[in-house]
């Protein structure tokens, strides 16, 4: 994935020296979370000969893919001043289409179907929630029980699975590819890859920082924020969709009640990562640094054969740890 | 700037209320192309209103708008933009994370095939930097710049948008002496150029001698456009107030002899502050001036305690500050009017009542609880004594004009009774009228025994009220200068060029 | 004093004449989960055949929701006979006790309500227990898994638990009955700090951390579904798996020999036999207190191994 | 529980009759959400023979308990500017505590003993948020999962029990009461009562919205704005120490894994009823009014007797309607 826009020479002359320090220091105060994250790494390591394996490396990425999916587009929405609170419902409806129509067609067109069920829901919240004023959190909460209902209804409360001839080929997210690294894996660092580039470089992702900035001033300044909402809920749509295909493809079936509250530990990575909840401030590459950290203390506690009764204890001092070293270091600097 | 010729405006008719109260009334106005139009009228008259309607930030609920002769129907901010509209608001309109380039283009970044490209919206603003003598760093948050230079952004932005009509509200209310001349410079230059310019100023001197014509807003309606050669400053108040007055400043009392010393400060440091020592005596109004940025703002947040200085003692009464907070410094008499009263000054969202009662809520309890009845009383007291006009106390401060807010500001601090009043900006967005009491209410707390500490960017301000001026230059006292000192020996030493005055 | 308790003795239930049509509330864990929509089948079809008629109460899996449903149902007095299948088997004591003082017939079904995993008996006075307690089903696992050891490895054997939620209470119960009994039977080693959860996701990725930490386990338990995420992982790979529940899936893989066995009770059997003990009780008969699901409805104690299982077909699909 | 402060005359006798106008319409404005409960009240009404009985008043009174005491903790939290995702993990931990205690002096004295633990775990989440200056959101998160594990190691994961000679009196919240309303309707009613006028008519409550709507103003106007903030997540546990004791009581018990999740559907119940996320408004009233709507919601469905298969569509729906409603009416007359 691609880090954010770094900053150019000044087009001021003015002191330079000093400039140049402040830009460091800058700098270092945004990765405060990646430090964090290294550290850890490095405890990792250092305690386990399993950790710092290839084999346990591309493991880590392939548990990651669902959490970084959502993560990002919960980090999406959350810079546009929004919350998708209907991540996981959305997630479990499109795969349960992108089942069903692939019993009907083929694998791949249930695939592609799956997507754009994503974003059609993406485009439903985003609409309700616009039109109706009503705040995102309430508002796409309600929307989330309309989906998961319409989950429960489309299948009758059963799993759903493909067609047994297709039944090897929808596993293709699990199979290894590239690298020796899931397909999964692959499909989540490219749409993340092609969302960050999308959120840093673009003009849409401008908009989408002034509107989670200061929605009056973007509207003052002409932009549609009510469009540029609908479109981060499609995006997070998209995101949820590929999330539920990569849980399908590895549970070989679908069902309405996948991944429950799941949009809630993405919203978490998000805002582990270092994204404000306030909106206007943030970035992909953020989301997956919140989604690695979390798999990782799971996957490091898993290594070292720690008692699980101890586990949240410390899973919840880590991650303060973490944010806290990251606010701290963005304190200091500021 | 603009290619394409400034279009005649005609306002037909145009009339807004909110939930019944009417705040613009049958406006019917005619600005022609490439003129500078000034509207002045009280706090409330309905400016702003009325500029908001023309920049589509809200729909008037009758009238009409022509451009040209032909009616156009602005439902949005994009429709004006769409017609070459472009509004700078009195609140601001800057997304404070992002960075000061991404402000100035905002929605109007360029770009090739959707990807940004800051290089080419960099020397877009090098351009515009030329034009305007701005300068700004364009990779900095706009959020970490003092509001003078925020201001200069939205300008900017105004700008780059090669409007055809720039409506600009109050655009000076937070710029320096020298920073107002080159804006004024500005608009006459892109008036001459053919860009039309509504300027809505609470400075009449300012409106006079750039407008071409005046426009006079009174409780929502208009009293009367005219020619601004043909009129003067004591004419547009007497339009705007609708009676004579005085707007004179008054002269504070001589500071008594053997008056004690009440606030000092000695080797104050921070970032930019670097070693202010002052003194101030009981029934004595400091006036601190210098430009934007040369921490004077920072010098009264680090009297009050809003910052920690890193070196240095504030004294009140002979009495060093036990900790260097606000509560501390209000604990010993200390109140501070901020310099931004959408940031650090208000609840916007809360009640007029509420944010007026706030610093002062332990005065007026029994037990945990809020006297209610007192506390009304003590409200519509002080409100009535700074003229708050407010349809009704309850409702949110954000409904305010901004020189209502700006008096509920003062009237909140007044409310403490404090021995030690720092101000920052005391008058920033308020009419004259308003600005007169204000003036005399200070120079009133002054005469009363109350030390006063007075940052303004309106030189001729400062100097009418303070007993004393001290210069700071960046982050340096570099001059004291008693009263009567004329502004050019002040503006001097705040450019560093001591040869015109003597420090006393 | 707790006026709760007078009534509570008041409530006794009358009976029912045999030609009244009888309803009957199936309080399940959620619809949208196939192993309750077994048990569903099993109470409709009896139902159906004995003059009543059956809804299915949604809870979502949701402990408050079922309360306040149950609750519900008392003030509605629809119901003549429920069928509790808790999800939160503490939190449903209380509304239980209303309904049993309502005079309606409470069946629990499948999980305890009230607070002790290791008894069959009624916890509320009143109801009609049919269950499978958690620690039986923990010591079958264990049985199982030793059996188990013995095909892949012939010295010292290294066993993985898979916890469902970690440190449910119900689960805990379950984990340390099996760690006992596991360890009781001569197990070399038990590890037990993984979660596997309840879906072929959470079972992944709890295989994928075990195999890097622990590559030489020989036999893997855990619940029908995280097995089914957790087998694909193991292929090629001396290891056999122990699953929880009587899936489709489950057989299949018993079936082919890709797992040693699974716990299989028989769902839909447990839920006719549920809606049989109570549509008896409210037309007056006597049924008995509390009956062990296992015992009561399979000649193999729930051990479902290759040979037991042999021409059987499992009531639910993962 | 008691209503917001009622606007009292105005102290310019400006022009009084626009005036009194705006004010009706003022009002109005604010109880659009009321408006929606009494529209679902009633449609209830008419439908079922059940609804309007006084058993099953009763029980929905007991039934919205403790999440309306939940939903008034997050509200007074969410005023002040911050989230409490501990609730549900405080409600679990000082429930525990509050059956142990019991078990080595008494009921009640364990009883006591939940309410202070609340009251100091609340200290600790806001200690830890305000110390950290790390946002509420993921501190509270990680906090959270702290207080869950934390509960988990005190009771070995098993469920807890009062001795067999207080199981009895343990029950005590169960009992019916005053009016026929149990002990927990009527310490929730008074709790929340007692709340409510502390949030509107004291200088603490007034802080509380100061520093919520702008928190540097607030300190500017010398309000400790830590403090304040601690004192909110005091109060927030507190009433979570409540609903878990009405919770303990019911079920007989307490376990680590209780009410979980219950913290978004009360910050759910919190927004439904109208208060801002934003914070610097909302009003206790509004807590309830949200939790009764979500309880009546369910309810409703439980007696009309409709196939659960629709009721999460409808539930949405109907949530949606009712914020729906109450942002029409605000915008209407803004
Ligand atoms: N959103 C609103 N709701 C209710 N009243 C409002 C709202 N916005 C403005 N008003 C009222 O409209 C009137 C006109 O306000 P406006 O901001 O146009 O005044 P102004 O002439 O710009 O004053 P100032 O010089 O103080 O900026 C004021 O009485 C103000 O209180
Ligand atoms: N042109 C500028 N670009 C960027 N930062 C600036 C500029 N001018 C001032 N600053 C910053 O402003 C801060 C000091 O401003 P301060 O508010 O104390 O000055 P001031 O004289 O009160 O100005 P103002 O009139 O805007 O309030 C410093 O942090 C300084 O670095
Ligand atoms: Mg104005
Ligand atoms: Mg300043």
């Amino acid at each position: 994935m691609s880090v954010d826009t770094t900053p150019q020479a000044p087009a001021t002359p003015s002191p330079a020296a000093a400039n140049n320090m402040s830009r460091l220091a800058f700098r270092m105060r945004d990765y405060g979370i990646v430090a964090a994250l290294v550290i850890i790494v490095i405890a990792l390591s250092l305690s386990t000969d399993t950790f710092l394996t290839s084999g346990n490396l591309v493991n880590l990425l392939d548990q990651t893919a669902v959490l970084g999916l959502l993560a990002t587009g919960a980090t999406i929405c959350i810079i546009s001043g929004v919350f998708d609170l209907t991540a996981s419902a959305t997630l479990a409806l499109s795969a349960i289409v992108g089942v069903q129509v692939g019993r009907v067609t083929d694998v791949y067109v249930g695939f592609a179907a799956a997507v754009l069920a994503g974003a059609l829901l993406g485009f439903i919240t985003g609409t309700v929630v616009v039109r109706s004023g009503v705040n995102s959190f309430v508002g796409t909460l309600a929307t989330s029980l309309v989906y998961r209902g319409l989950a429960v209804m489309v299948t009758g409360g059963a799993i759903v699975y493909p067609l047994t001839q297709y039944a090897e080929s929808f596993g293709v997210l699990t199979w290894p590819s590239l690298f020796g690294l899931t397909s999964a894996t692959i499909m989540f660092v490219v749409v993340v890859a092609v969302l960050a580039v999308i959120v840093s470089r673009t003009t849409f992702g401008r908009r989408l920082y002034a509107v989670g900035g200061n929605a009056e001033a973007a509207r003052l300044s002409g932009i549609r924020v009510g469009s540029i909402h609908v479109t981060a809920f499609m995006i997070s749509g998209v995101c949820s969709a590929l999330a539920g295909l990569i849980l399908a493809s590895r549970a070989g079936s679908a069902q309405s009640t996948m991944a429950t509250g799941m949009e809630l530990t993405a919203i978490a990575a998000a805002v582990v990562g270092g994204t404000s909840i306030l909106g206007g401030e943030g970035a992909v590459w953020r989301a997956i640094v919140g989604a690695l950290l979390l798999t990782l203390i799971g996957n490091g506690f898993n290594l070292l054969g720690w008692d699980t009764i101890y586990q949240q204890v410390l899973q919840g001092l880590l991650i303060l740890f973490a944010v806290t070293m990251d606010r701290w270091l963005r304190k200091r600097t500021r | 700037m603009s290619t394409q010729k400034a279009p005649s405006i005609a306002v037909r008719g145009v009339g807004k209320s909110y939930s019944g109260v009417t705040v613009l009334h049958d406006i019917d106005l005619d600005i022609a192309p490439g003129e500078v139009h000034g509207l002045v009228g009280e706090n409330g008259a309905g400016k702003s209103t009325l500029l908001k309607i023309l920049g589509g930030a809200i729909k008037a609920d009758a009238g009409t708008l022509s451009f040209d002769g032909e009616q156009v129907s602005i439902g949005s901010p994009r429709d004006a933009i769409g017609h070459g509209i472009s509004l700078i608001s009195q609140e601001g309109a800057l997304v404070p994370a992002l960075s000061v380039l991404d402000n100035v283009f905002l929605a109007r970044w360029s770009h090739r095939g959707g990807l940004v490209s800051a290089r080419a919206d960099r020397k877009r603003l090098t351009g515009l930097l030329e034009t305007t003598g701005f300068s700004v760093d364009p990779d900095v948050r706009v959020d970490t710049l003092p509001i003078g230079v925020q201001q200069q952004v939205e300008i900017l932005r105004a700008l780059a948008r090669g409007a055809r009509v720039i409506a600009m509200d109050e655009p000076t209310a937070v710029l320096a002496e020298h920073e107002k001349e080159n804006l004024l410079a500005l608009i006459r230059r892109l008036a001459a150029s053919g860009t039309t310019i509504i300027l809505v100023s609470h400075f009449l001197e300012e409106v006079l001698s750039v407008a071409d014509r005046i426009t006079v807003l009174r409780d929502g309606a208009l009293i009367r456009t005219g020619p601004a050669a043909e009129t003067s400053p004591r004419a547009l108040v007497g339009h705007m107030v609708g009676r004579e007055i005085d707007v004179l400043y008054p002269d504070p009392r001589p500071v008594p002899d053997g008056s004690p010393v009440v606030l000092a400060a000695r080797g104050l440091r921070r970032g930019l502050v670097d070693g202010v020592d002052l003194e101030v005596r009981s029934g004595e109004i400091l006036g601190i001036a210098g430009l934007v940025g040369s921490g004077r703002t920072e010098t009264l947040r680090l009297l009050f305690g809003a910052d920690r200085p890193t070196a240095g003692v504030v004294e009140v009464d002979g009495v060093a500050l036990t900790s260097n907070t606000p509560r501390a410094a209000m604990a010993a008499g200390v109140a501070m009017v901020p310099e931004s009263r959408k940031e650090q000054g208000l609840v916007m969202q809360r009640s007029v009542a509420e944010n007026v009662a706030l610093s002062s809520l332990s005065g007026r309890r029994s037990g945990p609880f809020v006297k209610r009845p007192a506390e009304k009383t003590a409200v519509g007291e002080i409100s009535k004594s700074v003229d708050i006009r407010a349809a009704n106390p309850e409702s949110p401060i954000e409904t305010l004009s901004g020189g209502n807010q700006q008096k509920a500001l003062f009237a909140k601090w007044l409310l403490r009774d404090p021995k030690v009043l720092l101000i920052d900006e005391p008058t920033r967005g308020v009419d004259v009228a308003a600005k007169t009491q204000i003036h005399h209410l200070i120079t009133g707390l002054a005469a009363d025994g109350m030390a006063v500490v007075c940052v303004s960017s309106e030189i001729e301000e400062l100097l009418a009220l303070s007993h004393r001026v001290l210069v700071l230059r960046h982050g340096r006292p570099v001059g004291e200068y008693p009263r009567g000192t004329t502004p050019e020996v002040v503006v001097a030493a705040a450019f560093g060029d001591h040869s015109q005055g003597e420090t006393s | 004093s707790n006026p709760n308790k007078d009534d509570a003795a008041g409530g006794a239930a009358t009976a029912a004449p045999a030609d009244k049509k009888l309803s009957i509330g199936f309080f399940g864990f959620a619809k949208a989960n196939s192993f309750a929509q077994a048990t569903w089948a099993g109470v409709q079809e009896y139902a159906n055949a004995n003059n009543a008629e059956a809804t299915f109460l949604d809870s979502n899996f949701d402990g408050p929701t079922q309360v306040n449903q149950l609750q519900d149902a008392v003030t509605s007095k629809r119901y003549d006979v429920v069928i509790v299948q808790a999800n939160d088997g503490t939190a449903m004591v209380n509304p239980v006790k209303q309904a049993v003082a309502a005079g309606i017939t409470v069946v629990v079904e499948f999980t305890p309500v009230g607070g002790k995993y290791d008894t069959i008996e009624p916890q509320v006075p009143g109801t009609v227990n049919i269950i499978d307690p958690p620690t039986v089903n923990g010591d079958g696992l264990a049985k199982m898994a030793l059996e188990g050891c013995k095909t892949v490895t012939d010295g010292a054997c290294k066993v993985a638990y898979f916890q469902g939620f970690a440190n449910y209470p119900l689960d805990t119960a379950r984990t340390e009955a099996a760690i006992k009994a596991l360890k009781a039977g001569g197990a070399a080693e038990v590890i037990s700090n993984f979660v596997g959860g309840y879906t072929p996701d959470s079972g992944r990725g709890a295989m994928q951390n075990l195999l890097q930490a622990h590559p030489d386990v020989n036999v893997v338990i855990g619940s029908s579904q995280a097995l089914q995420g957790a087998t694909p992982l193991a292929a090629g790979k001396k290891i056999t798996f122990v699953g929880n529940g009587g899936s489709t899936q489950a057989y299949d893989f018993v079936a082919k020999g890709t797992w040693f066995g699974t716990y299989a009770m028989p769902e839909k059997a447990q839920g006719a036999k549920a809606a049989e003990l109570g549509i008896k009780k409210a037309r007056g008969e006597t049924v008995p207190e509390a009956t062990d699901a296992c015992s009561t409805l399979t000649d193999y104690a729930c051990l479902g191994t290759k040979d037991k299982l042999a021409g059987k077909t499992a009531d639910y699909s993962d």
